[in-house]
C-alpha cells in the first residue's frame, strides 16, 4: 500500500528547526557515522529521507528521533550542510506536538509569542493566586509558624494537585506515543511479557542515560545527565520533603544538602548551556529553537529564586522571602504545567520510553526472524 | 600413301554426333581435309577399327579431334590410347570441353541414372528389368559392355589437351577455321597458337555480337520461358525476362539463337578467365531481379525453374564442384 | 581427435568486419574455426568465391553483410540478398548440405551477434561432419 | 609471376597477440611459403622502431611485399603503408594479418589460435604477391561546403566556414533557424536566456556575405566525392512553386539534429489522456509565455517532473539523453520562480549531473527544496486522477528506492523530460550523403574518440545531435570541429583521393550494360559509340558490385581482384 507524501511537510517542520534537510542526497555519511544507528533503527538518513518525502505517517511512528542524543557528529560530517542532527532536533520538537493531544505543544512550537503569553498568564494566575491566598490567611511578614504566609501544608497538597494534572497530562501523551510507535505496529507485535521482563530499562535509561555516554564526547553527556539528576532531586525533595525544607532558621542538612546540590547542578548546567547556546561554538547548539530559551530561562529562574528563598529565610528577611517565594511560584508553575507536558521537559518521559520500546520491538523483531527461520525446518 | 600426307583421327565419345555432323557441315572443306590428310579414323564417317590405331606407333597421329564427354570406360581407354598415338589433341565441341550435355548427369548419382534409364521409364515394357552390366554370360556366350562411370568427365580431366574448340556444336564456319589454323601450324605455314587455348571463338562475351539494343535499364519482377511472351525481336532478352546466357558465354557462333528467337544457352562456355559460367550467369540474374525483400525475390525466382541446369547446362563438369555431393 | 570445421567467412568491411573488430575489442571469446576474408562489400562476394572456398577443401561458407537498409554503399547488401536464393538451389544440386552456406547481416555495433552466429554455425557444420567435396574429387581424378 | 621477395612481420602487441598466440610458430609456418625472404616477431610494429625494422628489411632484402600480422586492417593498414612508402615502396604492396582482434582477443586455446593466425597469415603471403602497384590521385578541393540543418549547430560550423571566406549553403528544412534551440526558454546551468543567445547566431548568420541561407529547403540529392560534390537542393522559387538548384561543393556537414521521443508511447505516464501530463517542450512554450498553469488556467501547487522518458530503459532507448537531467533542474529553478509556492518533485533514475558547473547546479536545485525522488530502471512510476477528497489533480506512484518505500505524490502538473531520438528522415539522410547508422538511428562517426567528427565517407562530417544525444556546448564545439577539419583541406586547396576502385577492361567487355544500373554512384558509364562500358574511377567508391556482377569478368576490382581473393581463398585452406 502506499504511502501518501505530503510535499508540504518539509516547510511545515522549517519551523520547528528543520531549515536544510532539502540539501540532503542520501549519501549515508550521517548513518555512518552516528554510534546509535545500527539494524534495525538506521538514522539520521532515513528519517532525512522521510521528512523531505513527507511521509508523515512513517514519521509519526519512528522511534528514531528520540534515539539520538544530537551530539553533532553528522552534522559535522554532512558533506551538503543539510544537518541531519538539527533534523532529529526538530523531528522531536514536531513529534512532541504530534503525541500532545491537546495542541498546545504544536502552538508553543509554531508561535513563541503563545508560548511566551501563556508562559506569562500562568504566572499572574499564579502570582494572583497566591498574594490573595497569602492575604486572605496569613501576615506577609510571617514565613513560617500558625499565619504564616504561605503555610507549607497548603503549599504542599497544591504541589500534589499540581503534579496530579501534570502527569495526568504527560501519561495521556506517552500512551498516545505507545500507540503511534508500538501499537498500531501491525509488523511487529510486543508480547506483554516483555514489557514487564523488559520494564528495568526504563529507570535504567532514565537514570544512567547510557546510550549518550556512547558519543564521540563524554562531556555533554556529563552535564546532561547532571541537570537531569538535579532536576530530579528537587522534584523529590519538593513533593516529599517539603516541610523539613521549610523548617528554620535552622538548617536540616539531611534534606538541604541535597537540595543545595541539586540547586547548584541546576545553575551550573543551565549557565553553561546558555553560554554554549549564545557562542553556537558547537554543532548542536548552533541552531536554538524560542522552546529551548523558555526552558533554560525559566530553569535557571526557579533555580535562582529557589536559592534566593533559601536564604532570605535562613537570613530571617521573611517579608522579602515570601514575595521571593509568589516569584518562584510564579516560575515554577508555568515551567511544570506547561513546559513538562508540552515542550521540551517532555524528552524526559518520551526519550527513556522511546530507548525502552526500540529494545523492545527490536527483541521482537529478531524473535519473529528466528521462527522464520525455524518454521522451513520444522515443516 | 605419300608422306606429306597429315595423319588424323576424328572420334567421339559420349556425344551425340553432332560434332561430327558440324565437321560434315562445312561441305566442301571436307574435300580439303581429305585432300591435306588421310583420316586413319572417324567412326562416323569411315570404316576404322581400334587394332589399326593400337597397331600405330605412338604419335604417328599428326592431330586427333575428339568430341565427347567421358562417361564410360570405352570412352576413356580411346581417350588414352588416341591421345598416346597423336601429336596434338583437340577437344572438339562442348561435351569434350566442359562436359556438355551429358555432364549434366553428374547432378545425380549414377544408381538414379541407371534406375531412371532401365527401370521406371515409361517406354519400358511391363516387368523387365534388364540392366546393362560390364559383364553378362548368356547360353554360354560372354559380353562385355563399357563400365557406367559413377560421373562425366571433360577429356582435360582424363587426358592432355592441347586445344579446345567450343560448342554444340562448334559453328561450321569456326571448326573449318579452326582446322585450317591447325593445318597451317602442322605444316609449318603458320605460328601454331598457344597450348591450352580455346579456338574457334572470340574473346568478349555474345552481347558483343548480338545486335538486340541493350539498355541500363535492366529490371525485371519475372522471368518468362521463350513460349511465354511475344518478344520484341529488338532488345535484349535478359531486359524483356527471358533467361539469356549470352552476357556471361563467349561469342563465336554467330549469335544464331538469339537471332532466331531463342535465349542463349551457353555452348561456347564461359568468357575467358571466368572460372564458372554458372556462377557469373547467377550473378548476371540476380543483379536484374527487381525486389529488395526476400520473400518476393524468392516468388520471382520460382519463375526460374532448375536454374543449375541452366547455369551449368553445359559446364556441370567444368565447375569448382563439378558433381553432385549428396550422400 | 574431433572434427574441427574449417568456414571460410566473407565479411564486408564496413559492418560485419568491424562488428568482429568490435567483438575483439570487447574480449568476446568464440570458436576459432572461421577465417575471415574482407571485402569492401557483400556485393563484391561472387558466388565464384563460395565454389572456390568449398572446392578447396571448406567445410563451410559464412557471408555476412550490413543490414539491409543500412549498407555503406547504400544497396549493396541488397545485390547480396538477391544472389543468395539462387546460389542456395546451385548449391543445393551439387548436393551441398543446406547448413554449409550462410549468410547473415551483421552491424558495426553487433560483436555478440557475430560471435554468437559464428558458434552456432561450427556447432550445426561439425554436426555435418568434413565437407566431402575436396576429397571427393581427388578420388574422381585420382585413377585418371 | 616474376620472382618475388616477401617480408613478414608478426607483431606481439605487447602480450596482446603473445599471451594467446605462439608467434615464432606462426613464423615458422610462414617461412616455408614460397617468396618469403624474411620473417620476424617485434614487440610493438607500429612502435617507431617497429616500422624502422620494416623499412630496414625492405632496404636490406630488397623486399617488395610486406604482410604485417597484428591487429585489425582497420586500425594500423595506413601506419603501415606509410611505412611501405617511407621505404620508397608502393603504400599498396602491404598486406595485414588480423591476428588480434579476430584472433588473440577471441580465443583462448593457444593451439587452435596459433593455426588460425598462421591461416590468417599464409593467407596474407598468398594473396599480397598478387598486389599491384596502385597510385593515389590528387584533385582539386572546392571550397564551397554545404550546411544540412540550421539549428545551433549548423549556424555555428556556418559561421567559423563563412568567417574564413568560404561560401556556405546553409539548408533548413522549416521556414526558420534556431533548430531545437529555438523552442527553449532558458539554459541549464546558468539560466541565461537561449533566445539571446540565439538571436546574435541568426543574426550575424542572416547577415553573412559568405552564407546562403535556403530555408524551406530539402537536399535531393548528392553527388560525387570529396573536394567534387554537386548537391541538388530544392527549395521554394519566388512564385512557391518548388525548385530544384545544382550548388558545386568540397565539403558537406550535417547537423539534423534530434526529434523529442512521443512520450503517449509510455502508457503509464496518460500522456494524451491526462491533460495536466506534458512534455519538456510544452513546458519550455509556457515558461517562454511566462505563465505555468494547468490545462484549465489554474496555478498548479504540485509540479512533478518525471525523468528518462523514453531514454535508459529496455523497451525503448538504452541510450541516455544527456540533457534531460540538468534541463530537468533547470525547471525546478524556473517553476519556483514563476509559482513561488509551487512545490517541485523530480522523479528520476539517476542524476547525471556531468559537466562545468552542473553539479553546484544540482546542489543549488536542493537547496530551492526541490524534492528528487529515485526510482528503478524500468520500474515507470504511474499517474493517476486523484479523488475528489485530494488536494491535487493527479497521484504518482512511485517505488522510490533511497527510502525503499511505495509513495504516492500529489500533482497538479506533470513534467515528461522526453529524451531524444534520432529523426524519422534519417535514414533518408544517411543515403543521401551515404554514411552510416548506429542501431539507434544515430550517425556513426568514423573513429567513437580519436575522429569523432568525420564519417567514413570522405568529405561528409557530423556534428550535434544527429550523431548522438548532445547538449549546447557539445554540439557547437563539434560543429566548430567540423569546420576546422573542411578549413584545414580547403587551405591546402587539392586532396589526395583512394587509388582503390573498379576498372572495366574494355578488351573483354562485351555490352551488356549489366553493370551500369548497379552502381550507386553512376560511376559507370557506357559508351554508345565502342559500345564499351567504363568505370569513372573518382566517382567510384570501391564497392566491387560491379565486379562480382559482371558476367564476362571484365570489371576488376582494384586491390580486390579476383586473383587475389581466391589466393586468400587458397591460404585460409592451406
Amino acid at each position: 500500500m502506499a504511502i501518501r507524501a505530503n510535499p508540504k511537510l518539509i516547510t511545515e517542520l522549517e519551523i520547528y528547526g528543520a531549515q536544510d534537510v532539502s540539501k540532503c542526497y542520501h549519501c549515508g555519511n550521517c548513518s555512518a557515522i552516528c554510534p546509535f544507528s545500527k539494524e534495525p533503527y538506521i538514522f539520521p538518513r532515513r528519517s532525512m529521507r522521510s521528512l523531505q518525502m513527507g511521509l508523515e505517517a512513517k514519521l509519526e511512528s519512528d522511534l528514531e528521533p528520540w534515539l539520538c542524543y544530537y551530539c553533532g557528529e553528522c552534522s559535522a560530517e554532512c558533506p551538503r550542510d543539510a544537518e541531519p542532527g538539527e533534523t532529529m532536533m526538530s523531528l522531536r520538537r514536531w513529534l512532541t506536538a504530534r503525541y500532545d493531544f491537546t495542541g498546545i505543544a504544536r502552538l508553543f512550537y509554531l508561535s513563541a509569542k503563545a508560548e511566551i503569553l501563556a508562559v506569562i498568564l500562568v504566572a499572574l494566575i499564579t502570582g494572583a493566586g497566591f498574594l490573595l491566598y497569602g492575604f486572605s490567611q496569613g501576615s506577609i511578614t510571617q514565613y513560617n509558624g500558625p499565619d504564616a504566609f504561605l503555610p507549607a501544608s497548603s503549599i504542599h497538597i497544591f504541589d500534589w494537585i499540581l503534579a496530579a494534572v501534570l502527569l495526568a497530562l504527560l501519561l495521556t501523551n506517552c500512551a498516545r506515543m505507545w500507540w503511534f510507535t508500538v501499537g498500531r505496529d501491525t509488523k511487529v507485535h510486543v508480547p506483554l511479557s516483555a514489557y514487564i521482563t523488559k520494564i528495568y530499562l526504563l529507570p535504567m535509561h532514565f537514570f544512567t542515560q547510557m546510550r549518550y555516554a556512547r558519543c564521540e564526547q563524554k562531556r555533554p553527556w556529563v552535564i546532561h545527565l547532571v541537570l537531569m539528576l538535579s532536576y530530579v532531586t528537587m522534584l523529590v525533595l519538593i513533593m516529599f520533603f517539603l516541610a523539613p525544607m521549610w523548617s528554620g532558621p535552622a538548617i536540616d542538612w539531611r534534606v538541604h544538602v541535597f537540595g543545595l546540590a541539586a540547586t547548584a547542578g541546576l545553575l551550573v548546567t543551565t549557565i553553561v548551556f546558555l553560554r554554549k547556546r549564545l557562542k553556537k561554538t558547537e554543532v548542536q547548539y548552533q541552531h536554538s529553537h524560542e522552546t529551548d530559551w523558555m526552558f533554560l530561562v525559566l530553569l535557571i529562574v526557579v533555580a535562582a529564586t529557589g536559592l534566593m528563598q533559601f536564604t532570605l529565610h535562613r537570613v530571617g528577611l521573611e517579608t522579602a522571602a515570601n514575595i521571593n517565594y509568589v516569584i518562584h511560584m510564579m516560575a515554577v508553575v508555568p515551567m511544570l504545567l506547561l513546559e513538562v507536558p508540552f515542550s521540551k521537559w517532555s524528552h524526559m518521559a518520551y526519550r527513556p520510553l522511546a530507548m525502552y520500546f526500540a529494545d523492545l520491538k527490536t527483541e521482537a523483531m529478531v524473535s519473529k526472524e528466528r521462527e522464520a527461520v525455524r518454521a522451513p525446518q520444522a515443516a | 600413301m605419300p608422306d606429306d600426307k597429315l595423319q588424323i583421327a576424328i572420334y567421339w565419345g559420349a556425344a551425340c554426333g553432332g560434332c561430327d555432323v558440324s565437321i560434315l557441315d562445312t561441305d566442301a572443306f571436307i574435300l580439303d581435309i581429305d585432300k591435306a590428310a588421310d583420316i586413319l579414323l572417324w567412326p562416323i564417317a569411315t570404316d576404322g577399327k581400334y587394332k589399326d590405331i593400337e597397331a600405330l606407333a605412338d604419335g604417328h597421329l599428326d592431330v586427333t579431334i575428339m568430341s565427347g564427354a567421358v562417361r564410360n570406360s570405352e570412352n576413356e581407354h580411346m581417350a588414352h590410347l588416341l591421345r598416346q598415338k597423336s601429336k596434338l589433341f583437340v577437344a572438339y565441341g562442348s561435351c569434350a570441353y566442359m562436359g556438355g550435355i551429358p555432364a549434366l548427369a553428374n547432378l545425380a548419382p549414377r544408381e538414379e541414372i541407371i534406375a531412371r534409364a532401365y527401370l521406371n521409364n515409361a517406354s519400358l515394357e511391363p516387368g523387365n528389368t534388364t540392366v546393362p552390366r560390364p559383364r553378362t554370360s548368356l547360353n554360354g556366350y560372354d559380353l562385355e559392355l563399357p563400365e557406367f562411370y559413377p560421373r562425366v568427365y571433360k577429356l582435360d580431366q582424363v587426358v592432355d589437351v592441347d586445344y579446345y574448340v567450343p560448342g554444340c556444336p562448334p559453328q561450321p564456319g569456326q571448326a573449318q577455321a579452326a582446322i585450317t589454323a591447325l593445318v597451317m601450324a602442322l605444316t609449318g605455314q603458320a605460328e601454331a597458337p598457344p597450348k591450352g587455348s580455346v579456338v574457334g571463338a572470340y574473346e568478349r562475351a555474345l552481347c558483343d555480337d548480338c545486335t538486340r539494343t541493350k539498355s541500363e535499364e535492366k529490371k525485371v519482377k519475372r522471368f518468362y520461358r521463350p513460349w511465354q511472351i511475344m518478344q520484341d525481336p529488338a532488345v535484349c532478352l535478359m531486359e524483356q525476362g527471358i533467361l539469356c546466357a549470352g552476357s556471361a558465354t563467349r561469342s563465336g557462333c554467330g549469335v544464331r539463337c538469339p537471332n532466331s528467337g531463342i535465349p542463349c544457352r551457353g555452348c561456347y562456355g564461359p568468357a575467358p578467365g571466368v572460372v564458372d559460367q554458372g556462377a557469373k550467369l547467377l550473378s548476371a540474374v540476380a543483379s536484374i531481379i527487381d525486389s529488395k525483400e526476400p520473400d518476393e525475390i524468392d516468388k520471382i525466382l520460382l519463375t526460374l525453374p532448375d536454374f543449375t541446369s541452366f547455369a551449368n547446362r553445359y559446364s556441370v563438369a567444368a565447375s569448382p564442384l563439378q558433381r553432385s555431393h549428396r550422400r | 581427435m574431433t572434427f574441427e570445421p574449417r568456414i571460410v567467412g566473407f565479411l564486408c568491411n564496413w559492418c560485419s568486419y568491424t562488428g568482429a573488430d568490435l567483438a575483439g575489442t570487447s574480449r568476446i571469446h568464440y570458436a576459432p574455426n572461421v577465417r575471415i576474408i574482407r571485402v569492401m562489400c557483400s556485393a563484391r562476394i561472387d558466388p565464384t568465391f563460395v565454389l572456390k572456398a568449398l572446392h578447396d577443401g571448406a567445410d563451410g561458407v559464412l557471408i555476412c553483410g550490413c543490414h539491409p537498409g543500412d549498407c555503406h554503399y547504400s544497396e549493396g547488401n541488397y545485390k547480396m540478398m538477391r544472389r543468395y536464393p539462387l546460389l542456395k538451389s546451385l548449391l543445393a544440386d551439387y548436393g551441398i548440405e543446406d547448413e554449409r552456406v550462410r549468410l547473415e547481416w551483421i552491424s558495426a555495433s553487433e560483436g555478440q551477434r557475430f560471435a554468437d552466429i559464428v558458434n552456432d554455425m561450427t556447432e550445426r557444420v561439425r554436426a555435418l561432419g568434413p565437407s566431402p567435396v575436396k576429397a571427393a574429387l581427388e578420388a574422381d581424378l585420382a585413377e585418371r | 609471376m616474376e620472382d618475388l621477395k616477401i617480408g613478414v612481420f608478426v607483431c606481439n602487441c605487447g602480450t596482446n597477440i603473445a599471451k594467446v598466440i605462439d608467434c615464432d610458430a606462426v613464423i615458422d609456418s610462414v617461412e616455408r611459403l614460397p617468396y618469403v625472404a624474411v620473417a620476424r616477431t617485434y614487440k610493438y610494429m607500429c612502435s617507431d622502431p617497429g616500422q624502422d625494422m620494416i623499412q630496414a628489411d625492405i632496404q636490406e632484402y630488397g623486399l617488395d611485399r610486406v604482410v604485417v600480422a597484428a591487429c585489425s586492417p582497420r586500425m594500423h593498414e595506413p601506419t603501415f603503408r606509410k611505412a611501405l612508402q617511407k621505404a620508397g615502396l608502393n603504400p599498396y604492396f602491404l598486406e595485414m594479418a588480423n591476428i588480434r582482434e579476430q584472433c588473440s582477443w577471441v580465443h583462448d586455446d593457444p593451439l587452435a589460435a596459433t593455426e588460425k593466425a598462421a591461416a590468417l597469415t599464409a593467407a596474407a603471403v598468398m594473396r599480397v604477391a598478387h598486389h599491384e602497384a596502385l597510385e593515389r590521385r590528387s584533385v582539386d578541393m572546392c571550397p564551397n561546403t554545404l550546411v544540412i540543418g540550421g539549428g545551433i549547430a549548423g549556424m555555428s560550423a556556418a559561421l567559423d566556414l563563412a568567417d574564413a571566406g568560404n561560401r556556405v549553403y546553409l539548408v533548413e528544412r522549416s521556414d526558420h533557424l534556431g533548430g531545437n534551440v529555438a523552442r527553449a526558454d532558458l539554459t541549464a546551468p546558468y539560466l541565461d536566456s537561449a533566445r539571446d543567445m540565439l538571436t546574435e547566431r541568426v543574426t550575424r548568420v542572416v547577415r553573412h556575405p559568405n552564407i546562403d541561407v535556403l530555408l524551406e529547403s530539402q537536399v535531393r540529392k548528392v553527388d560525387g566525392f570529396v573536394g567534387n560534390f554537386q548537391t541538388t537542393i530544392r527549395g521554394k522559387a519566388d512564385d512557391g512553386a518548388p525548385s530544384d538548384r545544382v550548388y558545386d561543393i568540397g565539403s558537406v556537414i550535417v547537423c539534423t539534429g534530434y526529434k523529442e521521443f512521443d512520450a503517449s508511447r509510455i502508457t503509464h505516464y496518460g500522456y494524451g489522456k491526462l491533460p495536466n501530463v506534458v512534455t519538456s517542450f510544452e513546458l519550455e512554450k509556457m515558461l517562454r509565455a511566462g505563465r505555468v498553469t494547468t490545462k484549465d488556467g489554474k496555478i498548479p501547487q504540485y509540479v512533478a517532473i518525471i525523468h528518462c522518458v523514453g531514454s535508459r530503459n529496455l523497451e525503448f532507448h538504452a541510450y541516455c539523453s544527456r540533457v534531460c537531467c540538468m534541463t530537468a533542474l533547470k525547471y525546478a529553478h524556473e517553476i519556483k520562480s514563476a509559482v513561488p509556492g509551487a512545490y517541485v518533485s523530480d522523479i528520476y533514475i539517476d542524476m547525471h549531473a556531468f559537466g562545468k558547473g552542473m553539479e553546484d547546479f544540482y546542489r543549488r536545485s536542493s537547496e530551492i527544496k526541490t524534492l528528487f525522488l529515485m526510482y528503478e530502471k524500468n520500474d515507470y512510476p504511474v499517474i493517476r486522477k486523484a479523488d475528489a477528497t485530494d488536494d491535487c489533480d493527479m497521484l504518482i506512484e512511485v517505488n522510490e528506492i533511497l527510502s525503499g518505500e511505495t509513495i504516492e505524490l500529489p500533482a497538479d502538473l506533470v513534467v515528461l523530460m522526453v529524451g531524444m531520438e534520432a529523426r524519422e528522415d534519417s535514414a533518408e539522410v544517411a543515403h543521401l550523403v551515404n554514411i552510416s547508422r548506429d542501431k539507434d538511428g544515430w550517425f556513426i562517426e568514423s573513429h567513437p574518440k580519436l575522429d569523432p567528427v568525420a564519417t567514413t565517407t570522405d568529405g561528409v562530417y557530423i556534428a550535434g545531435a544527429c550523431q548522438a544525444p548532445k547538449d549546447i556546448p557539445d554540439s557547437v564545439a563539434q560543429a566548430r570541429a567540423a569546420a576546422a577539419r573542411i578549413l584545414a583541406r580547403t587551405a591546402r586547396g587539392r586532396i589526395e583521393i583512394d587509388a582503390v576502385f573498379a576498372e572495366v577492361d574494355e578488351e573483354r567487355c562485351s555490352g551488356c550494360r549489366m553493370c551500369n544500373e548497379l552502381c550507386p554512384y553512376v560511376a559507370i558509364e557506357f559508351d554508345a559509340e565502342t559500345r564499351r562500358s567504363h568505370v569513372i574511377s573518382a566517382l567510384c567508391k570501391a564497392c566491387g558490385a560491379c565486379a562480382a556482377a559482371c558476367p564476362s569478368g571484365a570489371i576488376s576490382a582494384r586491390h580486390f581482384t579476383d586473383r587475389q581473393i581466391f589466393a586468400e581463398i587458397e591460404g585460409v585452406l592451406a
